[in-house]
């Protein structure tokens, strides 16, 4: 921890925010700290640790904090050291921004590169998108901060966010039958289904499994514990984006998100279509919604109707929840928007 | 005449000021001057003073009807009828009032004197469904009452696995916020299921309640499969003098704490000039502003109503509320009403196919999902139908394209006009 | 408990007439409980019956009135498998008067 | 209909509420009518009827309108009618008021009096209440409209309110197994039962039925259709009490009510402790409640903590609800009032 | 070395200003001066680049550990290892980061100078779950690489059914809101359960997260079994000085607009004499005032934490955000932290009993009952544990008179102090 | 796929050792697959492996770690029924190591 934050360790008084990417921290004796916020790739080779090392040794005393949107935080306490850190930065490459009402780095997974269930990449759909929303990484351009997250399969390791950019199978999966019998523990993936679509069956002579085609939400949640229950394909995996999830409790209580937009293509390798629409709904978001008001509390404010009508996105049958305490979810009133 | 039964409990209840339903009971025990009802007073309070005491109720059901009907009466049998034999056969008729629940003091006279012919001289107005209660005949003169006050005018309503008489609130009739002809609709929807009313063959009970706007004062969006409640689609009309007046004589903090800050959406805000202002398109018709400003304030001129499916009280999966499947429906020409009646045709055809045993429309849904059911009475989805989207990704989307495409194609219609 | 006597057969029922005993019933008992209420069974009125009982055999329960008019429809014919009909034959409700000749339990709840 | 509300019928502009129980109702012309309310009774026998008639005859154009609370409304054209016709009113015995921000008359339900399931009176119970609440009856203390519902079982015919009292059982049916046989159909009764806890059972060798006593919620629903399954006990049958259910639109959604209290005696004729409790409640809700704010909205904003310390009543496990979509009534959130 | 694959999708994600990982892929392959490295990442650009192509993944798991650990490696083996050798076995190792992230230089270099002797060179900084991961080494190199950094300190974190690695926010070190030591109770947390991080033996996995403030910038709430969210208890810090200062340079309007208008609770206003009111007592800590005007006002004295239980995403039951077992904990005594400590050992070990399978402490509060937990590790129930009561009656309540006792009993000790 | 020979017999394995058909496993190959990891069974170890083969013989399934230690602390003594001892014994986890003797499906998914 660099010494000016131990030594003022639950001491703070307040922050300003000076520039975009640039914080300043002051104690309640006064003591000032500026942290330069930077975007990095995440994964990173050692030539980009080492370049990362330099300038701290050189211009931040020797210490680099992350967050946990593999930002990088440099931390100084003399102001003059500020805008020569912000070179520094900027010249090996990366991007200063992140801080207050922008678009902070999306949240990343493991995706084609280490996973061994992802539908789609991680990494390459990120870079993707942070290429395009980079002007909103760098500025305050946002009605409140943005926390976009990404994940490579259902089981969505990036969490929920204001904006989700998950993957959604759309077709059951086939079951190679030669291998379940010694690669599966059958009663355990029985039991993974949400929806009971899965039985233990004869196949060939083997001990199998079978699944009911119109009972499966083709969720995959039977692959991890079995490989052979094959959900991935080509064809059939296509982005969804989900919008309103919100953990803070910052004015409401923290909130799930909501499905939006489904049956986008993965199409790799800059996925353009899902990107299209995240910038469509942050175009909306922008000019549309009040100071502080996060994703979900502007649509919460103008109507989900409205939501639809100002992006153009389509509103669809699978928009209306069908899952345990779905009720909840139904407009049981007369509060309605024309 | 047989002794007076004890009642030392229920004599307690003739205590206080509210109205004592005792002393109505002692009032027929001791004064009317016809044994019959005298006996059956008083075996009614026997058997009423007994259940005070076990604190257990000692009536049983049966299977009483009227000639040609299913549905309509509430058979009731003593099960100490040793002991309170004059009142051992106590039928409920169930009798649709008129819609709205308008008498004339005739109608009344008219109805207590066949009553007091037949039956127990107790009834009912009204009961939680909106019901005459005729309560306390036997089951001779159920027929006979019945037959008499059908030759004038008067007809059962529903009961078990039927349409139920349906609910209107005052409206119209005496109320500026009405947006509806709440007493056609309820007359329109009535009259076209008059035999299901009649004639049980459905899963379970189907209620109809319309409110005249969002204030619903018939509880209708609780309490009834279908509900129709009155609202408008064009801007609220804004008498600035008015509200002006208003913020004379309430005061500008009066109305910033009850009235700004209440809106749900925050859609009112006093300008600078002392005028309201109101943000219609994000107005969601609540009520409330209307409510404490009447004078100032009331619902545009290009009404209609939103009907919501589903609602009904707690057997056996918890309360619902009826949830909106059209939002807005014009309901001014015939057509309007024709297609209103169509719809909920579909809806209770649907139902009668789909629905278990016992089971309401509105548990059907919840057990089907709404998509299911929507596609069932073909009728489109519509944002307006959720708070919000799924939450769930337990879904399979397949089809996605085809149903976007359905979306552009209405929206490019309706954009067509 | 109530009896109807017939034949030197004593068929205990409720106050209502509804037989206290399924088994005890009989053609018999049926045709003198119709008797009782005024009406005579028909081959018409036979049909609903015999569905009825037939029905609450493998069921254990009596049908629901759709599934009654349904089902007496496809034997019948269309124009017989409504309401009106089955009220004709029985006009205090086939739910009811059926089942009572029929010798059913008697229906509760539904009211 | 009184023939100025046919001349009027859609054509009203606004009203006034000039004193409890009387409202003026203006037209767009300018046409006055005025309602004077007054509660009943409602099981009412002839005598009173026919002196509702003759008052009805002599003051008010012998017209009569009942609302769906049982209370009466008189209509008068003529101001100078509406003294006289209150005084005849109050003379006969009838209370004038419920208007407006009053406790209106209790929903009434069957009871021991007629119905076949009744775990409690209704008529006694909404006297009793009614004897108590009558000055909130005819004044205007509350701080919007207060609408009680009472349910003499579990069925709730009375429907959900912004106070409700209840029939709650506390023991499972007991089964009279000899008239099982005959009586249920078995099926109807297993298909009923929420939880599953009635399963077909030979008892002496005869087709009867059996209760999971761990299982059975004591709901009541195998009792209507299967009277052998005898829930109803004078000592295990207790009054619950519920709040906060509210089916207007005006500001928030309509809303379910909630279980406040339990375990309170069902102790006819005067159910003193339950009328204790819903008195206890509106005095609360008098005292800390805003202008217009219904009891759910009060709560609401005072959060349901600070309910219980003013109120008095306990909250116990009772209170945490386990049915159906229960996860969204747990606090998931850092919102906590200290 | 042989030759590099063609990779023409890959280079597309060089273009453009974000910083790119396939730029760092390859200048491992060009021009790293070892060739196994280089080798490496040659043939996971390759089998990456066959990805992209064919949209398909073509990893699949094993059973690599190091000894004495049975978790903290992810095997991967490539399913495509004919065509790309080199990276054939691609395990990684998650270690344990310090807690909140801070690192000095020389911890960075250090460990990449032993990564490139053993690994990829390609480090994660860091994971969803906050580990470090070093992402790249053969099933052998695991164990010597880990050999290596564990002998200068560092540590395996978790996976599989196990503790977790936690994670906690920059908090006290750099942030004024910052209401408990998360540092402290981070390590105190994680070191406690060192053994359950590496030999899973629980029904799944488990997460601690501790954000400071109600902010909750570690998503603690959604996304750990056991979240540690600070706040305070006490009125919150005014200063009406820096208030004014806001009022002038921000203006009123945008002061009513952006904070007394969206506070939750209507808690705030502003008085006439410019100082601002807070009605303390209904204000529920969500932070909005605090995070708008960080110099005015501050949280209060009496600090601690609420904790939340049973937050996770979205497999098998939907969603869960975590549910309050402690509304509020003070943290600041030796005993105040072995308390917290038993409290998660109760949660877990109650949880380790009945979890089933691969179940989530969250997923069987919601399978088993919130009263049920509570009882199992022995916490008595509190209304601020619900948004509301019950709205079911499908309850058994005979015990209510013990229970109502229960809670009087409670009461009276704690008036009692 | 890859293949261990012993005593003339092929038993064909995964990249990681794990027996690719079950059927094929017998004492010997137990021993052999400890022997190529550096270790020897004891019967300490012969207690484990068995009582995972029968408990994955009864449920398809192999137990969890907390079931082991159960079973084991029942079997062998307190002392014993703890993730200590079976970490000493599989220095590389019980469910990993002791499941691959044991000729069990290797375990995915939670990891
Ligand atoms: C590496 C990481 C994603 C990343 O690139 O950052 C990750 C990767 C995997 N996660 Fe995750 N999860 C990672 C953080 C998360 C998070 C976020 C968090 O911890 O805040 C979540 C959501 C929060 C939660 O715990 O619910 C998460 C929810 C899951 C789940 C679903 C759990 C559930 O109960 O719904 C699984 C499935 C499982 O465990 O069976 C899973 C399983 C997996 C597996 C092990 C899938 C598998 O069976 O092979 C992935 C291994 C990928 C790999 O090749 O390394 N991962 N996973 C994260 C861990 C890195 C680290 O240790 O620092
Ligand atoms: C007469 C009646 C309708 C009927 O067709 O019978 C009626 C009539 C009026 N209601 Fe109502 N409401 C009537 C039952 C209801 C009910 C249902 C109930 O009582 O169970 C509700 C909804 C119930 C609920 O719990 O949500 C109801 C919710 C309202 C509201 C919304 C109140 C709110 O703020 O939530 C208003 C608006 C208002 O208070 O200004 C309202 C307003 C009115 C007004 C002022 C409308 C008007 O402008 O004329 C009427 C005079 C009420 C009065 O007596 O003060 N009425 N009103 C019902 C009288 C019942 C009674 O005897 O007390
Ligand atoms: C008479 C009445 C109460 C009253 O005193 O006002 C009543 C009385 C009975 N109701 Fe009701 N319900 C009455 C209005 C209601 C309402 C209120 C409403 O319609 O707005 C409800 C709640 C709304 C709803 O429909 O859900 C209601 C929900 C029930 C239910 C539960 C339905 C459900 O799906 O949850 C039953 C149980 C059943 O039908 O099996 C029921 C069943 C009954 C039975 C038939 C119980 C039985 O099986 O014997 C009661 C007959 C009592 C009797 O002796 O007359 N009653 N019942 C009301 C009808 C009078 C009328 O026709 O005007
Ligand atoms: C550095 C970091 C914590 C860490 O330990 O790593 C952090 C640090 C701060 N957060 Fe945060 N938040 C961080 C992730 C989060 C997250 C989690 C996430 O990004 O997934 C959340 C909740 C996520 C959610 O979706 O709800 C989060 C919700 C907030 C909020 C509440 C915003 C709201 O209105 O809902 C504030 C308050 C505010 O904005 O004034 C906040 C405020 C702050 C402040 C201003 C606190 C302070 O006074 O110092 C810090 C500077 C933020 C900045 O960069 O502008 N931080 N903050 C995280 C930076 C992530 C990044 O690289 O961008
Ligand atoms: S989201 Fe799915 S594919 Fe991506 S890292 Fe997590 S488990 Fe793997
Ligand atoms: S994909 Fe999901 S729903 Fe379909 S069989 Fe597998 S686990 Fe079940
Ligand atoms: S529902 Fe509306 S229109 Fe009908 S009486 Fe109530 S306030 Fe008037
Ligand atoms: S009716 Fe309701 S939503 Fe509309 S402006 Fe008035 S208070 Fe707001
Ligand atoms: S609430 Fe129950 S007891 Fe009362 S009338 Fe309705 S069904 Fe009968
Ligand atoms: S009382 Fe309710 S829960 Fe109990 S057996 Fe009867 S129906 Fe089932
Ligand atoms: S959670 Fe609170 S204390 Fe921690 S960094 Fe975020 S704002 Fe600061
Ligand atoms: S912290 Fe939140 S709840 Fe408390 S006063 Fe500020 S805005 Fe209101």
């Amino acid at each position: 921890m660099h010494p000016a934050m131990r030594r003022n360790y639950g001491n703070w008084a307040y922050h300003e925010d000076p520039q975009p990417g640039v914080l300043l921290h002051v104690s309640k004796d006064g003591q000032k700290v500026w942290t330069i916020k930077a975007a990095t790739q995440r994964i990173l080779d050692v030539y980009t640790i080492r370049k990362i090392c330099d300038i701290a040794d050189q211009y931040a005393d020797g210490y680099i904090r992350f967050t946990l949107r593999s930002n990088l935080e440099f931390i100084v306490t003399d102001e003059a050291k500020v805008q020569p850190l912000i070179k520094a930065i900027t010249d090996a490459g990366f991007i200063v921004g992140g801080t207050r009402n922008s678009v902070t780095t999306l949240s990343h997974t493991q995706g084609w590169l280490h996973c061994d269930i992802p539908g789609t990449d991680a990494s390459g759909v990120v870079k993707s998108m942070m290429d395009e929303l980079i002007d909103e990484f760098t500025s305050w351009n946002m009605p409140n901060r943005v926390h976009i997250t990404t994940s490579c399969c259902q089981i969505n390791c990036g969490g929920q966010g204001d904006i989700a950019i998950n993957v959604q199978h759309t077709k059951p999966p086939k079951i190679n039958h030669d291998l379940v019998a010694n690669v599966c523990e059958r009663p355990s993936v029985v039991a993974r289904c949400p929806v009971a679509a899965i039985r233990p069956a004869l196949v060939n002579g083997k001990p199998s499994l079978e699944v009911d085609e119109r009972k499966c939400i083709c969720c995959g949640a039977c692959f991890p514990p079995c490989p052979p229950m094959q959900i991935n394909d080509a064809e059939h995996t296509k982005l969804a984006i989900w919008v309103g999830g919100n953990h803070s409790n910052a004015r409401g209580k923290p909130t799930f998100q909501k499905l939006v937009a489904a049956g986008i293509p993965n199409n790799p390798p800059r996925w353009p279509e899902a990107t299209a629409i995240v910038k469509r709904i942050l175009k909306t978001y922008k000019e549309d919604a009040k100071d502080w008001e996060r994703i979900n509390e502007w649509i919460e404010r103008i109507g989900w109707p409205r939501f639809f009508e100002l992006t153009g996105l389509p509103f669809t049958k699978f928009h209306i929840d069908n899952w345990r305490g779905a009720r909840a979810s139904l407009n049981s009133s007369a509060h309605i928007r024309f | 005449m047989a002794e007076h039964f004890e009642t030392p409990m229920l004599d307690e209840l003739e205590n206080g000021p509210w109205p004592s339903f005792i002393s109505g009971f002692k009032r027929l025990r001791d004064n009317h001057p016809e044994e019959r009802i005298r006996e059956v007073a008083n075996s009614l309070l026997g058997q009423l003073e007994h259940s005070y005491e076990t604190r257990k109720g000692y009536w049983k059901g049966g299977t009483v009807s009227v000639f040609g009907y299913g549905a309509g009466i509430i058979p009731r049998f003593s099960e100490v009828e040793q002991k309170f034999q004059a009142s051992k056969e106590f039928h409920t008729l169930r009798v649709q009032p008129p819609p709205g629940n308008y008498y004339t003091t005739d109608m009344l006279r008219q109805l207590s004197d066949s009553w007091e012919k037949y039956g127990s001289g107790l009834i009912t107005f009204h009961g939680q469904t909106g019901n005459i209660m005729f309560i306390g005949a036997d089951t001779e003169n159920t027929q006979t009452f019945f037959d008499e006050i059908n030759d004038y005018g008067w007809d059962l309503g529903g009961a078990g696995p039927d349409v139920r008489t349906g609910m209107s609130c005052v409206g119209a009739a005496r109320c500026e916020q009405s947006c509806i002809d709440e007493q056609r609709i309820h007359r329109t929807l009535q009259n076209n299921f008059t035999d299901d009313v009649h004639r049980p063959a459905l899963p379970y009970k189907f209620k109809f309640k319309i409110s005249g706007c969002p204030n619903d004062c018939q509880n209708s969006i609780e309490r009834s499969d279908f509900s129709v409640i009155g609202t408008w689609r064009d801007d609220m009309k804004v008498d600035q003098e008015a509200f002006k007046e208003y913020l004379n004589t309430k005061g500008r903090q009066y109305l910033v704490d009850n009235v700004i800050s209440r809106c749900p959406t925050n859609a009112l805000s006093i300008n600078d000039d002392d005028t309201l202002a109101v943000d219609n398109r994000n107005c969601v018709r609540c009520m409330h502003c209307l409510n404490v400003m009447p004078k100032a304030l009331s619902p545009g001129d290009d009404r209609g109503a939103t009907i919501c499916i589903g609602g009904k009280r707690t057997l056996k999966i918890g309360d619902l509320m009826g949830t909106v499947i059209v939002p807005f429906k014009k309901l001014e020409t015939e057509e309007d009403f024709e297609s209103l009646v169509e719809m909920a045709e579909e809806v209770i055809d649907f139902w009668a196919e789909n629905g278990l045993e016992h089971e309401r429309c509105g548990e059907m849904i919840e057990r089907i999902g709404l998509v299911n059911f929507l596609e069932g009475i073909g009728v489109d989805v519509d944002p307006n139908m959720v708070n919000n989207p799924r939450q769930s990704s337990y879904v399979r989307m397949d089809e996605w394209d085809a149903e976007a495409e359905k979306w552009f194609e209405r929206k490019a219609e309706e954009a067509a006009g | 408990m109530a009896s109807i006597e017939l034949n030197g057969k004593s068929y205990e029922v409720d106050e209502e007439g509804y037989l206290a005993n399924l088994n005890d019933w009989d053609e018999d008992i049926a045709k003198e409980m119709a008797r009782l209420d005024g009406a005579e069974l028909t081959d018409a009125h036979w049909e609903v019956i015999n569905f009825l009982r037939e029905y609450y055999d493998e069921y254990q329960i009596a049908p629901a009135v759709r599934v009654l008019t349904k089902a007496i429809g496809k034997k019948l014919g269309k124009d017989k498998g409504n309401s009106k009909y089955l009220y004709e034959l029985f006009p205090y409700g086939p739910a009811k008067q059926a089942c009572k000749y029929a010798g059913l339990p008697k229906p509760t709840g539904c009211v």
